[in-house]
Parts: structure tokens; sequence; C-alpha cells
């Protein structure tokens, strides 16, 4: 029961994560897509529950699901996408999309074939019931400072192009 | 607790139980919700309010939900059927999860998760698709428009609450909602006192989280009807209801354990004023011989008899708390429930004082005054919390 | 168009007090000169009022001499009958020189037995002579009158209501269609020959789906 | 904003169209607007109206002078007996007739009571369009007591038919004075609740102030009348500039406003409210003993000609324009209706505001639709 359960709920998330983001790309209706899409989300939130990684798991759903999902379904309501779901939806650019999904593919089955040894672990941080919140802390604003913060410096500069491209169009 | 269980499920009973029962009794609370903000609206008002189902409309919520269910559940031809039957779900599952997980007493088998308020947040935010969905799914002008409005408002209002909980979190140092409560037992003061400020951010944008006056333009009736729940009726629109009504309850929660010491009676930890441990006794035997009393003057035999009736359970509840070791079981979960029933009756208060806001005066509101105004507020708490130390 | 109509003749130097409505009166003001005294014959049935002169009259004689305005006075109640092809720059002439800016009020009246059928009456306020003046201009079935809407907007809907009551067609009025009755509605309810218990049946079976019967 | 290109469409927001009325909360009544939006911003307004159409005009053609006097309380209901007051004192002008001064000062307090509950409905129901629920009961509380005065005078609380052609039908019932008096002492601290509830409130200024700005020349150009008038600075009272009733021997002020926007309109009809007290108090002060029926036939049959009265009644200038044949019937009656002109502004009024404008803007006008409609 100990190595059964866990086993169980990641392939059923995986299978949940994968049906759901099979489903948001060919839905015609964009806001199907976007209800597809949460699905997918809270599906990878539940994969990091089940990684013990609880903050993640509940940032991942507020963030992505809460807040960037609800935009899009803003966004969706507010732009006339009725006309052009009416329009093709695939666009030329099927055989570069082929390439790409195949050298994905290729490393899947890289990494698969490989194993484990593939990957580099650190060593799990001390204890057991650490808060893990703390130690994500201590990563972003201790180990990792710098790049923390040049990220949010892009996405700052990434606003602050869109709100100045915005206005642009309103004046 | 003493009914022995397998290991297995130990730790999943009590939960479970707490959840079912809450899931059981949530529901009628909201319509006895719903029945106290029509009460203090009509004394608000100056009329009376309901009347005359039970005595002085007692069982009017009961009414109410027998009316909703028993509606026909329509679901309007050119909708989006799928989404249009989800969408209310949505709300009300993500409303009553977060509530399960609010510690109304230390006292109760809650789980207490060590992102408990993120978590809560996170769900309430899952919330919002409900009602954007419904807004979109009913294929009408109404409700889109009172979606379009909801989600800006929800977005953006989401920021100030954010921040302003961060405020309160700088102090409590945790995001467990059972470790702050503690911690305010062991610094001796409600985090109030400490960020008076976040808990005044927090307050506003809950009453624009709750779509709630003066900022409840996403339901402005007099404006788009009855925006995002437009086309809904019956059941669905129950649930909505019970989803919104769920939410003010969720927003005093948090309020009440982050800023106003959750279960704890006030100052804890001031020996001399250990009489207010029998705070339940006094206010359920007040509140009985109120009963009694108007019973009094009630005029229908039927009506006199269900009020007395009434009187002599809250005083016999009363006291039943003077039993031994009942008073310390029931304290912090009566504390926490006056506490919210206080958030509630400021909330009722507002709606039924103010106008309400524009749309654009709103977003105004959000962006440029409380959202600058809580970041400053998480500086300044970080400074003065260093220089502290 | 009825052969009783005069013949449209463009006027040369019609209206120096009304710029703003040159435009319009020009086209649609035929010459009034076709049958300078007829607008006035008063039916039998219709109100007498005594003749009236006073600076306002004198004012109008002399501004626009071609055009007969006659002027009378009821119950200390002042009014001008004017010809229908006159009314914008009458009414631009009243507003702008004599200040009666305020238009309380347009409407009309059904006289069947008048060689013109119609009456539209126009009544006017000015703010600064805190006076009345009503002005009235008789519209054959088949005419139509110019709108006064460049020189009052709020005539708008009133002109509206005249159409949708009476059939006078307002010429170049921008939404010339009926306000208070559905617009596919048949007749005209104010004239005289359209009765009390009338409807129009078709329009009440086809939209309310009743057999209409009073 | 009809867009050519489809990548226009497809990246414009909709310009949405939308139905407001004739069931709608907030329209007063079955005003139907349409609304053409860009997002929540009004790009233009359409009154669609006709739906309580009764074809009154039409129905004064077939009744006596007499029997057709309870129908003009039909048109604006909330306003009755102004209602009644110009159609009688129309007549009574048609008919060389005069109510004598007993009759006119009741007539002029009743009026003026009138005037203070349209104007409680209007408040109440405006503050409820803005989000302010409580007012409406305020409102209605108070108002209860002038419709008891006009119950008790009477017999009829809303449509009252409280004048007759040549004066009234009714002495002044015992105690009528006092209770006028009482309410005159009991409602100017009312006002105040209100002011306390509403005009010092930021939130109300907020979403008043500079909303659905009306110029005066605007106003006037549109021939709009009455408190929206006066709100736009415009300082005439027909009661000031074409005494009516016993109008003349009354001391009062005019309120008007300095923007013409909706706080203006709400400020002015405020004011109103405590005019209209004012000169009640003086009214029954000065109220002459005599008799209360002027000279006028048993069978009305008015010589030929014709007659334009008017008067200013709560929402405005209430016309009637009667033209007589020498019949017992008129020939033509024709109701200036002061919420059918002033609701034509209302475009002009909402052009680049937001939805939630529009509906505090129908409020201001005060529009009642049995009148726009008749």
């Amino acid at each position: 029961m100990q190595t059964v359960l866990p086993n169980f709920f990641f392939y059923l998330l995986a299978a949940i994560i994968l049906f759901s983001a099979f489903l948001t790309i060919t839905r015609r209706s964009a806001v199907h897509s976007a209800i597809w899409l949460v699905i997918t989300l809270l599906g990878v939130a539940g994969l990091y529950l089940h990684l013990e990684a609880e903050f993640l798991a509940a940032v991942q759903v507020l963030v992505y699901i809460g807040g960037i999902t609800v935009l899009f379904l803003f966004v969706i309501m507010l732009v006339n996408l009725d006309e052009a779901a009416k329009e093709r939806q695939f666009n030329r650019h099927w055989a570069l999309a082929m390439i790409c999904a195949g050298v994905l593919l290729l490393e899947l089955v890289f990494f698969i074939a490989k194993g484990e040894q593939a990957f580099y672990f650190a060593e799990p941080a001390g204890g057991t019931l650490q808060p893990n919140t703390q130690l994500i802390a201590y990563a972003l604003y201790r180990d990792y400072m710098l790049p923390f913060e040049l990220a949010s410096l892009l996405l700052l500069v990434a606003m602050i192009g869109a709100v100045v491209m915005a206005k642009k169009d309103l004046t | 607790m003493q009914i022995p269980l397998p290991p297995a499920i130990a730790p999943y009973f009590w939960p479970v139980v707490y959840g079912v029962i809450l899931l059981a009794v949530f529901p009628l609370a909201a319509g006895y919700i719903v029945l106290l903000e029509r009460k203090v609206m009509a004394d608000i008002q100056a009329r009376l309010g309901p009347m005359r189902v039970g005595p002085h409309g007692l069982l009017q919520p009961i009414a109410d939900a027998v009316k909703l269910l028993l509606k026909e559940d329509i679901i309007p031809e050119l909708t989006d059927k799928w989404v249009f039957w989800i969408s209310p779900i949505i709300s009300v599952v993500t409303a009553l999860v977060a509530l399960f997980l609010i510690p109304m007493s230390d006292k109760l088998p809650v789980p207490d998760l060590n992102i408990g308020l993120l978590f809560i947040l996170s769900l309430t935010s899952v919330g919002i698709l409900g009602i954007i969905l419904g807004g979109w799914s009913s294929n009408s002008h109404y409700p889109l428009l009172g979606a379009l409005r909801s989600t800006a408002q929800l977005v953006s209002y989401e920021v100030a609450l954010g921040f302003a909980i961060v405020g309160g979190l700088m102090v409590a140092g945790t995001l467990s909602m059972q470790e702050m409560v503690r911690n305010q037992l062991a610094q001796g003061v409600w985090f109030v006192f400490y960020q008076p400020v976040a808990f005044l951010i927090y307050f506003i944008a809950a009453l624009a989280e709750t779509n709630r006056a003066p900022f409840d333009m996403p339901e402005a009736e007099s404006e788009i009807v009855a925006g995002y729940h437009t086309e809904y009726s019956g059941f669905r629109f129950a649930l909505y209801f019970l989803a919104e009504y769920s939410n003010i309850v969720i927003v005093c929660s948090i309020a009440t354990t982050l800023f106003l010491g959750g279960w704890l009676r006030p100052f804890p930890n001031v020996r001399a004023l250990d009489f207010l441990n029998y705070f339940p006794v006094i206010a359920l035997a007040g509140l009985g011989a109120f009963c009694l009393l108007g019973a009094a003057r009630e005029a229908r035999t039927i009506e006199k008899l269900g009020m007395a009736g009434l009187g002599g359970a809250l005083i016999l509840m009363g006291l039943a708390c003077l039993l031994p070791g009942v008073l310390p079981a029931v304290e912090g979960l009566f504390w926490f429930i006056a506490k919210v029933c206080l958030g509630l009756y400021t909330f009722i208060w507002i709606r039924f004082t103010l106008p309400r806001y524009r749309y654009d005066q709103l977003m105004r509101i959000g962006w440029l005054w409380l959202i600058p105004l809580a970041i400053a507020n998480v500086i300044v708490t970080g400074v003065v919390m260093m220089l502290w130390q | 168009m009825p052969e009783e109509k005069p013949p449209v003749v463009p006027k040369p130097g019609e209206a120096p007090a009304a710029p703003a409505a040159a435009t319009s009166a020009a086209k649609a003001a035929p010459e009034a000169k076709a049958h300078p005294e007829k607008p006035a014959a008063v039916a039998p049935s219709g109100p007498v009022g005594e003749p009236w002169t006073g600076e306002i009259v004198e004012a109008l004689h002399k501004t626009f001499p071609e055009i007969a305005i006659q002027a009378f006075t009821y119950l200390t109640q002042n009014y001008l009958i004017i010809p229908r092809e006159s009314v914008v720059p009458v009414a631009m002439f009243l507003k702008t020189e004599l200040h009666f800016n305020l238009l309380a009020d347009l409407t009309a009246a059904d006289y069947p037995k008048r060689e013109k059928r119609f009456e539209v009456v126009y009544q006017l306020y000015s703010f600064s002579r805190n006076e009345r003046l009503r002005v009235k201009a008789p519209v054959g079935e088949q005419e139509s009158i110019e709108s006064v809407i460049p020189v009052w907007s709020g005539a708008d809907w009133m002109e509206r209501e005249v159409y949708d009551m009476f059939g006078i067609r307002f010429e170049h009025h921008p939404n010339m269609k009926r306000i208070l009755l559905p617009d596919e509605w048949e007749g005209y309810p104010l004239r005289k020959d359209y009765g009390i218990l009338q409807q129009d049946e078709r329009w009440v079976r086809e939209n309310l789906h009743i057999e209409s019967g009073q | 904003m009809a867009t050519s290109t489809p990548q226009a469409t497809f990246l414009d927001a909709n310009e949405i169209v939308i139905n407001m009325g004739p069931q709608h909360p907030s329209t007063h009544g079955v005003l139907r607007v349409i609304l053409k939006l860009d997002g929540e911003k009004v790009m233009g307004t359409e009154c669609i109206i006709g739906y309580l159409h009764r074809g009154v005009e039409k129905i004064a053609e077939n009744r006596t002078y007499v029997q057709f006097a309870p129908y003009v309380d039909r048109m604006d209901y909330v306003a009755a007996v102004s209602n009644g007051l110009g159609y009688c004192e129309a007549i009574e002008k048609l008919l060389n007739a005069e109510a004598p001064p007993r009759a006119r000062y009741v007539r002029t307090i009743l009026t003026e009571l009138n005037r203070i509950s349209s104007h409680l409905l209007w408040l109440g129901t405006h503050a409820l369009d803005l989000g302010a629920i409580t007012p409406l009961f305020y409102t209605f509380r108070e108002r209860e007591e002038i419709l008891k005065i006009f119950e008790n005078y009477c017999g009829a609380r809303l449509t009252t038919h409280a004048f007759r052609i040549g004066g009234l039908q009714y002495e002044t019932y015992d105690g009528f004075e006092e209770q006028v008096k009482a309410f005159c002492d009991y409602f100017p601290p009312k006002v105040d609740e209100y002011e306390t509830l509403l005009t010092g409130n930021r939130i109300w200024l907020e979403r008043t102030k500079g909303v659905g700005i009306l110029k005066a020349d605007e106003a006037i150009d549109m021939c709009v009348t009455g408190p929206v008038l006066r709100a736009s600075g415009v300082k005439w009272d027909l009661r000031k500039a074409k005494p009516y009733a016993a109008y003349a021997e009354l001391d009062f002020d005019i309120p008007t406003g300095p923007n013409g926007d909706t706080f203006d309109r709400y400020f002015v009809r405020m004011e109103e409210m405590r005019q209209s007290i004012r000169i009640v108090r003086q009214a029954v002060a000065k109220i002459p003993e005599g008799p209360i029926m002027g000279k006028v036939p048993k069978i009305m049959k008015p010589p030929v000609g014709e007659i334009y009265h008017s008067i200013e009644a709560p929402k405005g200038e209430l016309g009637y324009y009667v033209v007589s044949d020498g019949s017992t019937q008129p020939y033509r009656v024709r109701v200036r209706p002061p919420c059918f002109i002033n609701l034509q502004a209302l475009d002009r009024m909402c052009r680049g505001h937001l939805v939630a404008d529009v509906v505090a803007i129908i409020g201001t006008i005060d529009i009642v639709l049995g009148e726009v409609d008749r």
C-alpha cells in the first residue's frame, strides 16, 4: 500500500494531464480550451502535491489558474473569438511542429531508456516535515538571489512594454 | 476521540466527519446569515423584515431553501450547456473546501496545512472561474458584462488583498492558520494592533472580493440586472448564492484568524479578564432570555410556543456550557463565531448605508490607493521588523 | 404628390435672419406668394381670435415682407399663422432675434373640413420677455412640413410624435419614424377620421396573437 | 466601429448592443433603452417608448370636459394632483372662469405636497439605482404621511382626482390644517437626514458629480424644463414666471445648480422639497375662508377657441393645449409632457459615460413612463 498508492496517484494525474492537455489544443471553442487548460494545470498542481511541494502546488493554482487562466478567459470574452473559431484552426507550420515534436519524442525516449542516471538529484533538504515554504524562500532569496531578481526585472520590462504598447494603441 | 480506529484511516476519520458535518450544516447556516442580513437590513430601514414564516421569520431560510430547490431547473436554449452546468459547482465546491480548512477552534479536527492561508486563497481564486464561466456560458449580455466586471474586479483586488495579507503574515511568521492564532497567543496581542493598515486594506479588498456593496457592481441589479447569474434559477442559483455567502464567511474568518486572534478571547493573557471565558454562557442565556421576553409579545400561540421553546433551548445550552469540560471545548468556537458575526454585521451595515461605486472608480481605488498602500505597508513592516531585531 | 401643391420655386434672398437654416430652408421653402392669403382660411369649427398687433408682429412683417403672417390674440394668448414653407426661417428669426428660445411644445390638430387639414402648432416661450407665443402652420393632407430641429434640437421627438399621431411628415428629420406606436402600425390615431375603438387589427393579430375586439 | 478586415474584428473589443428594458430594474417603468457599448462605455443610446401608450389625447376628444379630468391623473401617476391642477386651470381659462381664493390655496397646498411626494419617490429610486438601498424606505415613510393627507382629503392616495373644474369638490376635512402643519414640522429634519446619508457621502459625490452634464444652452435647445433645466443654471420656474393658483401671493426661492450634472439635479430637487414646505407653511397660514367652487356652468360648453396653459409640475412644464369647438367635448387636448421631452436629453447626457452612469442619468431625469407614453 505504501508504494502502490503513490504510484497510482501519479499515473492517474499523468493520465488526466495528458488527456486534458490534448483536449486543450483540440477544442474549437477557446473557452472550452481554457477549461481543459485549467484541468491540466490542476493536474500539475496535484503532481506537485504528490511530490510534497505544497507551496509550489498552491502557488501553481493561485497564479496559473486564479490569475493567468482567468485573464485568458477575460481576454477571450473581450475579443471576438467566435469569428476566429470559424476560421482554420491549424496553420501551415505543421511541418515545423512535427520536427519539434519528433525531437521532443526522441528526447523522452532517450531519458526513459537511460533511466535515473540521466538526472542529477540534489540531496533532499534535511529532515522530513521541514516546512518547504521556508526552503523555497531560502533558495529564492539567498542561494539564487541574482537570477531571481533578474527574472523579476525581465517580467517588469515585459509588463512595461505591454503597457506602452497598449497605450500607443489607444491614442 | 476514544473510539479505536485502524491506524490507516485514523488521521482521516475525524476530519472527514467534520467535513461532512460542515457540508450539512453550512448551507443552513448560510440561510440564517441571509436571514440575519434581511433582519439587519430591515432594522436599518425602519421596518420588520421577514415575519411570516415562524416566529420573527426564523423559519424563513428553510422556506427559501425549499423554494429554491423545488424550482424548475431552467437551462436556457442557447447556453453552453456543460459550462453552464459546471460553473456554479466550481464556485460552491471551492468555497466549501476553503471553508473546511478554516480552524474555527483549536478543538476541531481541521487539517493544519503548513501553507493553509495560501491554499485557501488559491481555492478562492479558482472560485472566480465559476463566476466568469457562468457569465460567459449564459450567452447573454448582462451576465457577460457581469462576468467581465467581476473578473476585472476580483483579479485586481486579489492583488491588494494578497499584499494586505502579506503584511499580516510578516508579523505572524507562518502560513498555517492554526500557527497564526498560536503566535498571537504567544505574543499576547492580536495582529490587528500591529497591522492596522493591513487590516483596513484587507477589509476593503474583502468587500470587493466578495462582491459586496459598495463594490457590488458584478451584480448591481440596477445596472446589469443580476450580473453573472442573471440566467440562473432554482438550484443552480442557490449554489451561487451559497458560494457567495461561503466566501463572505471565509474572508471574515481569515480576518478573524489573521488579525483578530482567531478562537482566542480578548486579552487571552490577562488573568484578570478570565471571566470572559464565561461569555458563551452569558451570551446564550441572554439570548434565551431575550427570546422568552419576545415570546410574551407574540400574538399567535404557535409563535409564542416557538419563541419560548427557542429561548428555553438557548438557556439550556448556556447552562450546559457550565458542565465540567464543556466550556473549554466550545469557548474557542464561540469566540470565533462571534468575531465572524461581527465581521458579517459590518458587511451588512456597509451594504445598506453606502451607495455603489462605479466600475472605473472601483478600479482606480484598487490600483491607485489600495495596492500602493498595501505595498508600502509591507515595506514599512519589513523595515520596522529589521530594526526591531 | 397631389396637384394642389404649389410649384417649387427656389427663393432668392429669403432668409437673411436665418443663416443656419438657410440650407435647409432654401430647398423646401416653396414660394408662398402662390396663395398669399389662403392659409389662414379658418374653418368654422376652428378657434377664432382677434387681430393682434405689436412689436413682434411688426418685426416679423418687416423681416419677412413676402410671407403672409397673420397675428391673432385670444384669451390674452397671442398666436401667429404662417405658411408651412416659412416655418424654419420664421422660427429661426423668433429664436435669435426675438429671443423665443424655448420650444415649449410642438403638436398638431386635425381640422378635416378645412382646405388644409392639419395645423402644426408650436408653443414658444421667451425667458427674457417671459412671454409665450403660439405659431401655427396649416398643412394639407398630402403635404409635409420642414423640421425645426436645426432651430431647436428638442423638436425631434415631438415631431416624431406628430408624425406618429397625425401622419404629417417633417422634411429633413433625421429619424422620421413612429415613436409611441409600433413601427408597422397602420393609421394615424389622432386624426379625426380614426375612431376611438379603431385599431390596426392586422398588427394586433400578428404581434399579440389576439383577435382584436373591444 | 464596424470593421472591414478580419484582423480588425479579431482584435477589436466587441461593440456590444445591449437592450436595457423594458423589463429592467432601473428604467423606472417600461422604458427600453438600446445602448451601444464599447466595453462599458456608452457610444449611443436609443429610447424605445410607447409601451404604456393609452391614447389619452384621443380619449379626451371622446369625453366631456368633466369626464376627462380623472384621466389626466393616470399620466404622471406619481404627481396626479399636479396633472389635475393643470387640466382644471386650463379649462377654467377656456371657460373664462376662475376658482375662488380658498380653492386656489387648497390647490396650492395639495400640489406642493404632491411635489414633495413625487420628489421623494424620485429620491428613493434614484438612490436605489446608485446602490443606496436604504433611502428608499425612508422616503416612502415620509411619502406615506403625504398620501395619508390625500386620502383624508379625497379618499384616494395615488390617482386622487382632487380638483374639479372651477374649484374643489370637497371642503377640507377637520384637522386638515393641523395635519399639514404637523407634516411641515415633521418633514424638514427628514430631508436633513437624507442629506446626511447622501449629500456628504464621498461615493455619492463621485457617482453624481460631473456625470451627465447638460449645459444651460443645451438644455434650452433640448426643450428641457423643470428641475433638470434649473440644475443647468436657468433660474426659471413657472410658479414665479407665470404664477397660477396662489403662487403669486407666496414667497419662495428657485434653487438652481451651477453645473447641470447629476449632483446638481439631485441637489435642486432636495432644495425644492424644502421650498415646497415653505410654500405649504405660508399657504396654510394664509388660507382664506370662502366658497370652494367658482361659477362654472353645469354643462360645460367653452366658446370656440383654444388655450395653452402650463404649470410647473414636479417633473417640469406640464402644458395643456386645449381646442374647443363649442361643444361639450374638447376638440383637441394636447398634453405637453415634461418627462417625454426631458427624456430626449438622455442621449446627449449619456454619451461617453459608463453603463452605471446611464442608470444614474435616467434616474436623475425623473421620468414616469405613464406620462412619457400617455
